[in-house]
């Protein structure tokens, strides 16, 4: 188990304000974020290749926030993979065992087995600059896992690699934390590849941790805008006011209709309803049930196999995704008269601020 | 219009690299005119002159040792000027490069005045004599040659990107094994390239000797002594023939200095 | 163990900075040593001394005029060797790089031969006479200090993305203007840095002058003669004046380079 | 309008093998493909910043193969804007004017009107370095439309902005064409990119031009295995034989079902059959129609709203993708028995080949 508790760390441009987190054993955890949320360097505080400025860092319950990296049992697969140019695929996959003073016997049969289970035993004496992109990522596994260590730290593992060996490789990973028994911490800026890989998420914004959750979790109950936003639910709706009833939480959405949401926001501030595109319901008609609205498509954009629907609904706009067939099905165009509605599950209610309240905070005081 | 406007572009490109072919004109041309004034004849047999092979001699005994020395100085120092963030760097970068600017005179000015000093006095009394004798030749050409060492060697680990030693320190590394099972054979040829640039460089190195060890016949004639004394004194052959060695010799190293992929900057 | 560990990082980094600041104080105490040999009385009294103010005066005019044309000649140079390619790259790299190889006694010899060959001694009959004259020193100083020039020049231009000029070029440039209106601009505190290395390194330079020029009082003695004549006959007060001259200049020129921010890459 | 003929030309490790299209005026041509196909060395030959090896480049009839690039006419915005550090965002934009000796005043009035329909006439004077990746872009864009060019080239525009400020950017550019009169060519790597900006895509890989086509025909027509696999299209079938018709092209999928394609192939050789998985129609229970076949549910990975949904139908695997939602209408789950069917315009018949036929015979040659 890695845990983490209030780490700070300045680096050039890049900055870690007060992070904390725990990541079980065996876990596929994925930090999520844009381009210079400062990813990189939580990643390497980890494997401990720079001082934290404050904090701790905790590796199955001891304290290893003094250890230097080669103390802590924690393999680091950088973006390129920085295999030794100046040893062979063996010799790389053999380097952290030779300085365990291994046997030359056990070593190769380490070596043989690792090889095997990721299909490369066939480059053993291969040089890795002759190797495509695949075969130096899963060389580069083999000897991060070669050592059995704690837990193995992939930076942007797939981002080099062209879009079909992305996903197989991508695959491959997912099997790992079985496969060898170790806890995967993996960074990337791609949601898609998040939700597709990890156990649990967390995504990391200028230094802060946002929202650590299942994806499940942080793909249907963001908790602020931010997050909202980077997972690419599109109607973020003011709310007016909300009340608990029988059947739900009913909310007033600014200028629009009223929706039931499942369950009450955790935070007395004001609160914004979250609703996945994919999630809005749209029977052509204006005739629709109790719990349906009536809205005006104003836009259908087209793009690829699906299709964004934009509703008017009053003032408000909202979006529904759907696909190119079932707008064929619906006969919908600009300008039809339809019956929207969505399932009171569908309906999240976050806080309407741009970070977690909690987070806020420290924010403005850091920049005020 | 257009042949106007193809023909600024083919005008300024013809300025520019008129430039860079006069100069190398100029500077083969003059460097080549040492050829002319000596027969093959008068070169060998030069060779064969008990001052020339002495003064041979000593310079590759006196380069030897000063070169084994700066590698020795120069690899570490260069590894920390890389990787590390030192206090005062910007004070240390300049005085690591001093004498790469300093004339070699002053270089040996200095050394003549320190062991003016109480410190240089005790050394020359209790350990050895340095001041205008054999033992301070090595150190009159060490001390402006040392520059371009640190610097050639800083070069050469900078070309090694550091997180190759990071991802060792996580397969189990410590700082000296990644520096010796990592760094170091990364950053070979520029190193080799840096001690090869290091000695050619040392080879002509005048000014300081002449100061601090003297121009004495037999005694402190490293090469470019020799020529000095040599021209100076009308022994032309004998001058020009090691003008030629030491000629040849800077082009060979330059040449096996840049094939190696070396570098040295300045900055 | 742990201990252990922990205790071997440090003393590998003990290690590698010991060497550095060995080297750093071994140069700093050297060239400190120069100056309790002079009291302020002294130093300016000799700064008063007519010899002395004509080797100051006549030194500024000649590194004045060779760095002028290194600097004409460099940038454009600097400019063919960072931006296009031109045949026979490695030979022209290497011929441009060799004087700084190159003791600066053959660069002397080299000029010496050169007016003997007939092109020279053309020159000298029907233009101007420059072995053992004032001119010659002016030649003597460009020799040796053209390739750190041409070095730092390029180093200049190198730090600027040639994308600059291409975008340029696409609004409407030709290659001359996209030099003058962007390439020029963009490095020019680089530039500046370089003309200032290779003028502190002009006023340094000794051996080619002394042997192209000879060493005569009150004619050829640019700064490094003057301090080889008064240091052998023995006027140490004018000799350690002159050197402190030249130590500050180059240690005020060295910290200026790089604060401008300049290189000079050897590669 | 430019066109280009036959373009050869190696740089490193990139070249183009016998390039030729024709770009329309006020079109908006967005060349498509992987790292390393050479795409930003054809926007710099058509800037004529590099001399091609071979071939011929003409703009608007004029043959421009030896003309320096100040002399086309073509503005070129590199991926990273390229700003010129040393001038203002004022002078940055009044670069081509200066050098065409335009009066001061017309310069002022030409910057300001850039400037205003750009929205960054409150930053003239600042400096480049200063402003955010957005308004470095549109100050590079005011700069390259300054002189009125006849066409922009644009290097990845959009991939150095964030993922907000990436679709805002993406549908301004998308009005450029018509509110300067000007023609965009767009390098991009992202294939959804694309299909939102373009009018036509050019699909390159390894410097060769693979199709050319309108988004509609590159999405649903690819014509040979790469562009179907880049364009994301998941069910490429083998098609063992197939005949005309009354109803259509009847095509005997190799272990599978028989299905009907619109069109026939146009290329005699051997043909895979093509099928986006949003176009797999799934019906729950075994009983279809005539043009619907049963199939066996095997894995269902759901993949944010969407969900990825593998059917079995007898050795062959089919992909379909299905929003959660309908799933969960139609109650399925691994092992579901189902009813599949696909409208013969969802299938498109290609070469089963790598690249097309015409290109693989001189691919062939370059390697063999």
């Amino acid at each position: 188990m890695i845990e983490i508790r209030d780490i700070h760390k300045r680096l050039g441009d890049f900055s870690l304000r007060g992070v904390s987190v725990a990541i079980q054993e065996r876990e596929y955890f994925v930090i999520l974020g844009p381009t210079g949320a400062g990813k990189t360097v939580l990643l390497e505080c980890i494997a401990g290749l720079h001082p934290v400025d404050h904090g701790q860092v905790f590796i199955n319950g001891v304290d290893v926030t003094d250890f230097p990296p080669e103390r802590r049992r924690i393999s680091y697969v950088p973006q390129d993979y920085v295999l030794f140019p100046h040893l062979s695929v063996y010799e790389n996959i053999a380097f952290s065992l030779r300085l365990l003073r291994w046997p030359a016997d056990r070593i190769e049969a380490r070596v043989t087995e690792l090889t095997d289970l990721l299909r490369i035993s066939h480059l053993l004496h291969r040089a890795p600059r002759t190797l495509s992109g695949g075969e130096q990522q899963r060389t580069a596994l083999a000897r991060a896992l070669a050592p059995q260590p704690t837990a193995l730290l992939l930076d942007e593992p797939l981002s080099a690699l062209d879009e079909t060996t992305r996903i197989a490789v991508g695959e491959e990973l997912k099997t790992l934390p079985e496969r060898f028994g170790t806890t995967l911490v993996h960074v990337c800026h791609d949601f898609e590849e998040a939700l597709r890989l990890a156990t649990r998420i967390g995504i990391i914004y200028q230094g802060l941790l946002v929202q650590v959750g299942t994806p499940e979790e942080v793909f249907t109950r963001p908790n602020c805008r931010f997050v909202a936003e980077f997972t690419r639910v599109r109607n973020l709706l003011p709310v007016e006011q909300w009340e608990k009833t029988a059947h739900g939480v009913l909310c007033q959405i600014a200028g629009g209709p009223r929706l039931l949401a499942a369950e009450a926001p955790a935070w007395n501030g004001p609160v914004i309803a979250t609703i996945r595109p994919e999630n809005v319901v749209i029977k052509p008609g204006s005739q629709g049930d109790a719990s349906s609205f009536s809205a005006t498509v104003t836009d259908i954009e087209v793009i690829g196999g699906a299709a964004d629907v934009v509703l008017g609904v009053g003032e408000l706009r909202l979006h529904a995704l759907m696909t190119r067939q079932s707008i064929g099905q619906a006969a919908l165009q600009v300008g039809s008269q339809v019956a929207a509605s969505i399932a009171p599950a569908d309906v999240h209610l976050a806080p309407d601020s741009f970070l977690p309240p909690e987070l806020q905070a420290s924010e403005e005081q850091q920049t005020g | 219009m257009f042949a106007r406007l193809f023909s600024q572009n083919v005008l300024f490109r013809m300025a520019v690299h008129a430039a860079l072919w006069a100069l190398v004109l100029l500077l083969a041309g003059v460097l080549l005119s040492i050829f002319p004034f000596i027969t093959w004849q008068e070169f060998t047999e030069s060779l064969r002159d008990p001052q020339v092979t002495y003064s041979i001699n000593f310079s590759l005994l006196c380069v030897g040792v000063s070169t084994a020395v700066s590698v020795l100085l120069s690899i570490p120092a260069g590894y920390v000027l890389s990787r590390y963030r030192i206090p005062l760097a910007s004070v240390v970068d300049t005085i690591v490069d001093l004498p790469i600017v300093l004339p070699q005179l002053i270089a040996g000015i200095a050394l003549l005045m320190f062991f003016q000093t109480p410190p240089g006095v005790w050394i020359e009394t209790n350990i050895m004599e340095f001041a205008y004798s054999r033992p301070g030749v090595v150190l009159a050409i060490f001390f402006p040659t040392i520059s371009l060492a640190v610097r050639s060697m800083k070069a050469g680990f900078d070309s090694v990107d550091p997180r190759y030693e990071q991802v060792a320190r996580t397969l189990g590394c410590t700082e000296w094994q990644a520096f010796r099972k990592v760094a170091l054979p990364l950053a070979r040829n520029s190193l080799i390239a840096g001690a090869v640039l290091n000695w050619a460089y040392a080879l002509g190195v005048f000014g300081s000797v002449v100061m601090f060890s003297g121009a004495t016949r037999m005694k402190t004639d490293v090469i470019p002594v020799a020529i000095f004394l040599n021209m100076t004194t009308g022994r032309i052959d004998l001058g020009l023939t090691l003008t030629i060695v030491l000629l040849v010799i800077a082009v060979v190293s330059l040449a096996l200095f840049k094939r190696l992929g070396g570098k040295a900057t300045l900055a």
